[in-house]
């Protein structure tokens, strides 16, 4: 009543026993069988439950189409892996499979208990109850639902493996290395074509390799093929998806058949770019669809020949088949030719081919023409079988331990598909086949509907005389979806396809309905009392099997995820022990805490250096652009709200940027280097948008201007120097440049030399101190740092990161785009009417801003708010309203956009958008807050050193 | 309509479930409606059921060109929150979620609104205070959303990877623990059924082919591919093709359609517990009740109708999910998918009147339109009815982009100093 | 990953090099501010949206750096034809 | 004084070996980004043949777009600003790192993230184009070796990618 191994035969190595466990069981193979033969040679025929109604599950198949036998292969911590089809699995010495979706064993299984009751279970049962009491959905319903359902255990630690992606590109790619693809490939080796041919099992040869006639003719071209430079195999290489132009994903597996663990990686992604394609993927066989044939033991009768003729295995001591195709009745004479006894041959069919029934006769096998079988006996496995004489309706046993199905075949158009090739519907048979490419490829051999397997009929189900509506006749075995409950949806009134899919999960299961789509197809088709290319196809969508997150993301791992952009300073900052802020891809110092110190004893620390001595800042990170050419000034005129073209050269101004929308989406101070030749700098995570909305305008709306752009963030390391002694600190560094007050004045810029290395020095401030940014060729940026804080320790000078450098621009009331705007503020809003040249005609943005909506009142402008209690903080983010009695929903008039504790002037300060609030200072607000409501009277923006004494000196 | 219950099961079963009747009949087009709803989707199966239900307008019509939820409700990845920032979006989608609380027994149709939580990952300085700002401003408008340090964060959801040396480290989270998932094809199902049982003729495989308006400009009816239907008030609520609908009225619209894809995984035992959401990252999941890991990938960057998107758009988002959650490097991407979603420029929907009189819109929602199912269903259906907005749709007007008064939660969300 | 032909390279090239920058032909009014609301609002924001032939801007951001034109249809994705800023609409 | 300063590089300057291939830091040299209409008047500001056809080289000048050149030239060789002129002559030449990919395996390494067919990239031929995310400059500067130009932040990033897809 199982299978067993041959005597003889098979491509498998019985010189090279193998070793492997099943649920903890151990079991010997040999070298070159799968997971399934193996156990399948060892007598095993129960692989697994079912997902819904636990059933007990058998091989149906001997390839990526298997529906059933899922297992988890555990390869040790972390390379735990559900779900894996026991046909795909390679054994290896020392390999441990599991069986999966059963508790507490696969042979007694509690959620069996689904199955007795499986008549409250039909399709879209859940859609009609679980409803009351209304609360125990979130708590009893659906957790029970969630652990019956799934199917494998989840894995739970991190996966310790690596995996490789890489693109490739050839003029000729085969996908499907059977007879057709081998063929096609042949066929093209002596071109100067890049051949690339794929096959997703371990050998090539598809089909060939279930017929040892062929052997000598694979082995023949294989050779041939592995000796041709311009071909490139990929074995183990599953083609998933099939992409825009030729575009094809592929992955390839490359250690889980190995006994050895190793740090090289478990799977490597192709993406392939070809000239042109080959599709060569065969065809799957069709089950047939009747009461019992989800028993183990029965099974696709290809499969059986697979496993006899490749595998050396039988897939019982006599089986019968049941046959609507002829391609069964080849399969069961190549099985008896391997020495297995056939018990009988059915066919629904009321007559077949006379060569048949002479060879059947010949070999004394029993055929039962125009019967169906009816009913499988036995649990785990098939016993014996009941066929139904359709004339009569006489039912009569057949003793048989195993039943194998020949349904017919269905070409594998999944990639034509997924190219977007059309499909036209065969009733001879009862398939769908290419028809119109949509990409440079083709289809050839069986998944072109082209093959040698003879005729067969196309029915829906086989004919029984049993009441439909108590049986059950799978259609998609590892959904657990029936004949009647695709029947039950149409009765309840969906008639499309894809309704039909979704209320029955028909074809949704991990082998994405390879065997069952059809089957449902022609059971609706029959419902619906319409043909079947009436009824549509369910789209194919990539990917062909499940293909493994890591593989898709590639070398895409830790480090290698996402660059993290450092600065050359960042070195230094990690040496002295900086805590980082990851801002846009950049890496940024916030602090640097002394021992013993957290950030908030740190950043008071750091913003009295800067205003009571020097502080050294890294602002390399800021975006960078050269405008360079006889229209620069005229071209910055257009971009930026304010004026450009009276800045002498040696002069920098502020610039504020809006999106033609008219908010604000950059600022930065630029400096003209000479007539034609302007230094800007943007936001750190506004740099290439910044660019690439000028390019746009250059290139698009302004061509006829003599400009044009470089990106020059990364050519210079920036050091902000700032703080009363920073001209002291930078005195006897630099050569070339009077630092004086009067040859050198703030908002100016000066070239010259820093320790012998060229400079472009920026006499600047973000911090309201006497400053200077120190612009360098980044290659000297860490040297140059060094040089200053050798020279400025007399001074105490203080390194300084992100976060003291925003409580000292927010001491000044200098905003933070992105922080203190959010994308809906106009300069206006902000506070920063000074930056808007009221004379220019026009300027990008500039029309927006007298919409109805931007010159009406209430909007939401830029105010400082002081607390009543000074030692109050306010959460950035913090809600403001009018009116704290008022209740939930409240009128929201504002929000905290900037707020820190000021060291400086020993109390907190906050930055706020509020809606009118340039009308309101002096007037209170409140920020209520979980457990209290803070108050805070309005200010302006500015406070400290409002009239700017400190940065004229 | 046969009430559906536990108890309808249990006998039906002892009839082999032979007599369950349809759930909605397919219905031929009648030569007149008092209304038509173009768009066979959640939102618009849900705008015809409220007309109905609510509004007292039963001969209405369904238009869907395919089969119904077959469009971006059928394609989504069922994320339901309310946490939005601005409080003309907190009260829209917050109405949304009051509606789903209890849709299930309002339909007696089982949609699986669960509960589960929606969490938002904050990865830098600037998405804590961005979080921060929304929990603020979520809770005075009544909305819940709560702040999880990373420890809480993991708590909540094991499989989280929270060290501080990821690239993108998890520094908090905000999360709202009314938010959840449902399951999307039984949400349009389930109003199709409950439109169906108040008179609604649910009309499929009709695609509007024209709109026809009379000598004043008002609407009088649409042209289909099953003939002319007048009407003189038709909904629009076609999701990505509504720039194609809007243009045979002669309106162009502030919409470009993008491809969207998303993606599950194989089956696995309950192992994630949530929803999870992280903008830096680019990348949002889920556990269906199936087992399937539900994953949200990113736009396409052109214009498309062809559902079909790009294999690097899976790599980047299986990338970021393997380094939120390195625990599901091995898993199996099952089956991926696409939809079309039309996006406005401030990416906020347009809900409301056009300037055709008795044509009305739903539409823009881009990524998010599943949340807002009911709600957006429920406002369509006011917003026709009564030919004014309802307040809590009165702002996502056409209006806006032309005075200025956009709501733009994306640029609030804005970029990084 | 479509391939897209640039113009100004003349040769097709892999869609990640490049950045799609909206519908094409959408020329700045020379005088905003004698627009009037909705005008600026259609220059801003109204979009064709095409199903079928659309007019596109491509940027060859990783490449030569260009911005370009394309006639591509959007319901298969193919191009029809691609051409260099500042050539007449095809 | 500068040659007292230490330049700081952003990847090792010890070469990656492994069978193969090889991957090494460029000594320091000088770039400058090159814009005009016209090509000839660049030719005429330097003195030197400018190629026009986009994603071709000739003596270290990269034809990059249409009016975009990349030039690459000795550390203190005196190159002209061309100030006033209708051209932009800017000065890059830290934005950026070399790294010399070379040996059999170089094209397979670097279409590893790089999605040109570098195996019909001819010698002399250079563009700009992306590795993964990164943009990347690629020169074939021989049959077996190619230059490819980084942006330094990006520069340990593309050496870490690059080292892994030559280990594996």
């Amino acid at each position: 009543m199982s299978g067993f191994r041959l005597e003889t035969g098979g491509r498998i190595d019985r010189g090279q026993p193998v070793t492997f466990s099943f649920d903890g069981k151990t079991y010997t193979g040999f070298a070159g069988d799968s997971l399934a033969s193996a156990l399948l040679a060892n007598g095993v025929m129960l692989f697994g439950r079912s997902f819904k109604y636990h059933r007990p599950r058998g091989l149906v198949a001997a390839g990526s189409e298997e529906p059933n036998a899922l297992i988890s292969v555990d390869r040790g911590p972390g390379r735990f892996t559900p779900n894996l089809r026991a046909t795909g699995v390679e054994i290896h010495d020392g390999l441990k499979a599991f069986s999966q979706n059963r508790w507490p064993s696969l042979a007694m299984d509690f959620g069996a208990i689904n199955d007795r009751l499986g008549m409250f279970f039909p399709a879209g049962f859940y859609n009609k109850t679980f409803m009351w009491p209304r609360s125990f959905w979130d708590r009893v319903y659906e957790p029970a639902i969630r652990k019956m359902a799934g199917l494998g255990d989840a894995p739970t630690a991190e996966d310790p493996d690596v995996y490789a992606s890489t693109y490739a590109h050839c003029d000729l790619l085969i996908i499907g290395a059977g007879p057709a693809g081998i063929d096609a490939a042949l066929g093209a080796m002596d071109t100067n074509k890049r051949i690339v041919l794929i096959d997703e099992q371990d050998e090539l040869g598809g089909g060939a390799l279930a017929d040892p006639a062929l052997w000598p003719w694979l082995e023949r071209s294989v050779k041939a093929l592995a000796n041709a430079a311009n071909v490139t195999i990929l074995t183990r290489t599953t083609a998933f998806g099939y992409y825009h132009d030729n575009f094809i994903g592929a992955v390839q597996r490359l250690t889980d058949q190995s006994p050895e663990i190793t740090d090289s990686p478990r799977e490597k992604l192709w993406r392939i770019r070809a000239g042109e394609v080959v599709l060569a993927q065969g065809a799957i066989e069709r089950p047939l669809v009747f009461d019992g044939n989800d028993t183990p033991g029965v099974m696709l009768s290809s499969a059986a020949k697979v496993y006899a003729n490749r595998y050396g295995v039988a897939v019982g001591k006599a089986p019968a088949l049941m046959a609507s195709h002829d391609s069964g009745w080849h399969d069961v004479f190549a099985l008896a030719k391997a020495g297995i006894s056939i018990s009988a041959i059915i066919d629904v069919r009321d007559s077949v081919d006379s060569a048949l029934m002479r060879e059947a006769d010949r070999m004394g096998i029993p055929v039962y023409l125009n019967h169906a079988v009816v009913g499988v006996r036995g649990r785990h496995g098939v016993s014996s079988i009941d066929i139904c004489n359709s004339g009569d309706q006489r039912v009569h046993r057949v003793q048989a331990d195993a039943l194998l199905m020949a349904g017919g075949w269905t070409p594998s158009v999944h990639l034509w598909s997924h190219s977007k090739g059309s499909l036209k519907w065969r009733d001879d048979l009862g398939a769908y086949v290419p028809d119109v490419p949509n990409e440079n490829v083709q289809c050839v051999g069986a998944c072109a509907g082209d093959w040698d397997f003879g005729t067969g009929a196309v029915i829906d189900m086989l004919p029984t005389p049993k009441d439909q509506s108590r049986i059950k006749a799978f259609v998609d075995f590892q959904n657990d979806v029936t004949a009647k409950d695709i029947k039950l949806a149409v009765r309840e009134g969906f008639r499309s396809i894809e309704h039909i899919k979704r209320y029955t999960t028909n074809g949704m299961a991990t082998d994405q309905g390879k065997t069952s789509n059809l089957n449902g197809l022609q059971i609706a088709s029959s419902a619906l009392h319409k043909p079947v290319p009436e009824i549509g196809l369910t789209s194919f969508r990539p990917p062909y099997t499940p293909q493994t997150f890591g593989a898709l993301a590639g070398h895409a791992k830790g480090a290698l995820f996402q660059p993290t952009r450092t600065t050359n300073i960042d070195s230094w900052a990690q040496a002295h022990g900086a805590v980082f802020e990851l801002v846009a891809q950049w890496r940024r110092a916030r602090y640097f805490p002394k021992s013993g110190e957290d950030m908030h004893a740190a950043v008071n620390r750091e913003c009295v250096a800067v205003r009571s001595s020097v502080g050294i800042f890294d602002a390399s990170t800021l975006g960078k652009i050269e405008v360079v050419g006889p229209d620069a000034a005229e071209f910055l005129n257009r971009m930026y709200t304010n004026p450009w073209k009276a800045l002498e050269p040696g002069r920098c101004r502020y610039g504020l940027l809006l999106k033609e929308d008219g908010f604000i989406t950059d600022d930065g101070v630029s400096a003209r280097l000479a007539p034609d030749r302007f230094h800007l700098t943007t936001t750190t995570g506004g740099a290439a948008r910044v660019l690439n909305m000028m390019e746009d305008y250059l290139q698009t709306e302004w061509p006829d201007l003599d400009v044009w752009l470089t990106s020059t963030t990364e050519q210079y390391a920036v050091i902000a120097l700032q703080g009363p002694n920073a001209r002291k600190v930078l005195e006897p560094l630099v050569e070339g440049i009077d630092l004086s007050a009067e040859a050198f004045p703030h908002m100016a810029i000066r070239e010259g030399r820093i320790c012998g290395v060229e400079t472009r020095l920026f006499r600047v401030s973000f911090t309201g101190e006497l400053g200077f940014e120190i612009n360098v060729p980044t290659a000297y940026g860490r040297a140059i740092w060094e040089q200053l804080m050798a020279q400025g320790a007399q001074y105490d000078i203080t390194p300084y990161g992100t976060e003291a450098m925003h409580v000292l621009r927010a001491e000044k009331g200098f905003i933070i785009v992105g922080q203190d705007t959010d994308g809906t503020i106009t300069p206006f809003d902000a506070g920063l009417d000074w930056a808007v040249g009221k004379k220019k005609p026009d300027f990008v943005g500039k029309r927006s801003m007298t919409r109805p909506d931007i010159v009406a009142p209430g909007r939401k402008q830029l105010v400082g708010l002081l607390t009543d209690d000074p030692n109050v903080v306010l959460e950035e983010g913090a809600q403001i309203v009018a009116d704290p009695k008022q209740p939930i929903p409240m009128t929201m008039i504002g929000h905290v956009t900037s707020s820190y504790w000021s060291e400086t002037l020993g109390r907190s300060i906050a930055m706020a958008l509020v809606a009118g609030g340039h009308d309101m200072t002096g007037g209170t607000l409140y920020i209520p807050m979980p457990g209290k409501t803070h108050t805070a009277k309005v200010s302006g923006v500015v406070f400290y050193d409002s009239e700017g004494a400190r940065l004229h000196v | 309509m046969t009430r559906f219950s536990a108890l309808s099961l249990f006998t039906k079963a002892f009839g082999g479930h032979q007599n369950w009747p349809a759930q909605w009949p397919d219905a031929a087009p009648k030569p007149a409606y008092d209304a038509i709803i173009v768009g066979g989707g959640g939102h618009g199966l849900g705008a015809a059921y409220y007309l109905a239900k609510k509004y007292g307008i039963n001969n209405v019509a369904v238009l869907e060109k395919g089969w119904i939820g077959g469009g971006n409700t059928g394609r989504n990845t069922t994320i339901i929150r309310s946490n939005y920032l601005y409080d003309e979006s907190a009260h829209l989608y917050d109405h949304a979620v009051k509606l789903w609380d209890g849709l299930s027994q309002e339909l007696n149709y089982n949609i699986m609104y669960s509960k589960r939580g929606v969490m938002m990952l904050a990865h830098n300085v600037h998405d804590v205070q961005s979080l921060q700002r929304h929990i603020n401003a979520n809770r005075l408008n009544g909305v819940d959303n709560e702040w999880l340090t990373p420890e809480e964060a993991k708590a909540y959801c094991p499989p989280l990877n929270i060290s501080p040396d990821a690239r993108h480290p998890v520094l908090g989270a905000a999360l709202q623990r009314r938010g959840g998932t449902a399951r999307h094809d039984s949400v349009a199902w389930g109003y199709a059924r409950a439109a169906a049982a108040l008179g609604v003729d649910i009309i499929q495989n009709c695609a509007v082919t024209g709109i026809r308006r009379g000598a004043d400009g008002a609407v009088e009816g649409v042209e289909t591919t099953r003939g002319y239907i007048a009407s003189k008030r038709v909904g629009v609520s076609a999701a990505g093709n509504t720039s194609v609908i809007m243009q045979m009225a002669g309106l162009d619209f502030p919409l470009e359609s993008y491809p969207l894809q998303a993606l599950v995984s194989e089956p696995i035992k309950p192992t994630f517990p949530c929803v999870v959401m992280s903008n830096t990252v680019h990348a949002y999941m889920s556990q269906s009740d199936k087992g399937e890991l539900v994953i949200g990938a990113g736009t396409d960057q052109y214009v498309s109708y062809s559902q079909r998107g790009a294999l690097h758009i899976v790599e980047h988002t299986l990338a970021a999910i393997c380094e939120i959650f390195p625990i599901y490097r091995r898993m199996r991407m099952l089956r991926t998918w696409g939809g079309i979603v039309d996006v406005t420029p401030d990416r906020s929907p347009i809900l409301g009147k056009t300037p055709v009189q008795g044509l009305y819109v739903n539409c823009g929602w881009g990524t998010g339109g599943f949340k807002a199912t009911p709600g957006a269903g429920d406002l369509l259906a006011y917003t026709m009815a009564k030919d004014e907005p309802h307040r809590i749709n009165a702002p996502f007007n056409l209006d806006r982009f032309r005075n200025g008064r956009l709501i733009d939660e994306a640029a609030a969300a804005a970029v990084a100093h | 990953m479509i391939l897209i032909h640039c113009p100004y390279c003349d040769e097709k090239r892999p869609e990640i090099e490049f950045a799609n920058a909206g519908q094409a032909h959408i020329a700045r009014p020379l005088d905003p501010s004698g627009q009037s609301d909705a005008e600026w609002e259609t220059y801003l924001f109204i979009r064709a949206n095409p199903r079928g032939r659309h007019h596109e801007r491509w940027r060859h951001v990783h490449g030569c750096g260009r911005f370009f034109n394309a006639v591509r249809d959007t319901v298969t994705d193919k191009f029809e034809t691609t051409y260099k800023a500042g050539e007449p609409r095809r | 004084m500068s040659e007292a300063l230490i330049r700081q590089e952003p990847v090792s300057e010890t070469p990656f070996v492994s069978e193969g291939i090889r991957i090494s830091l460029a000594p320091p040299m000088q770039r400058h980004a090159l814009r005009a209409r016209n090509a000839e008047d660049l030719e005429r500001l330097l003195k030197v043949k400018i190629p026009t056809k986009v994603g071709t080289s000739q003596g270290g000048i990269l034809c990059l777009g249409p009016d975009e050149w990349y030039l690459r030239s000795a550390m203190g060789k005196a190159i002209p600003t061309g100030e006033g002129l209708p051209l932009a002559v800017t000065d890059v030449s830290d934005r950026s790192i070399c790294l010399i990919v070379e040996g059999q395996r170089a094209s397979e390494i670097l279409m590893a993230g790089c999605p040109l067919d570098l195996d019909q990239f001819a010698v002399g031929r250079a563009t700009r184009t992306i590795y993964e995310t990164v943009e990347i400059i690629v020169m074939r500067d021989a049959e077996d070796r190619f230059h490819v130009e980084v942006w330094r932040s990006f520069a340990a990033w593309l050496w870490m990618a690059m080292t892994t897809a030559a280990r594996h």
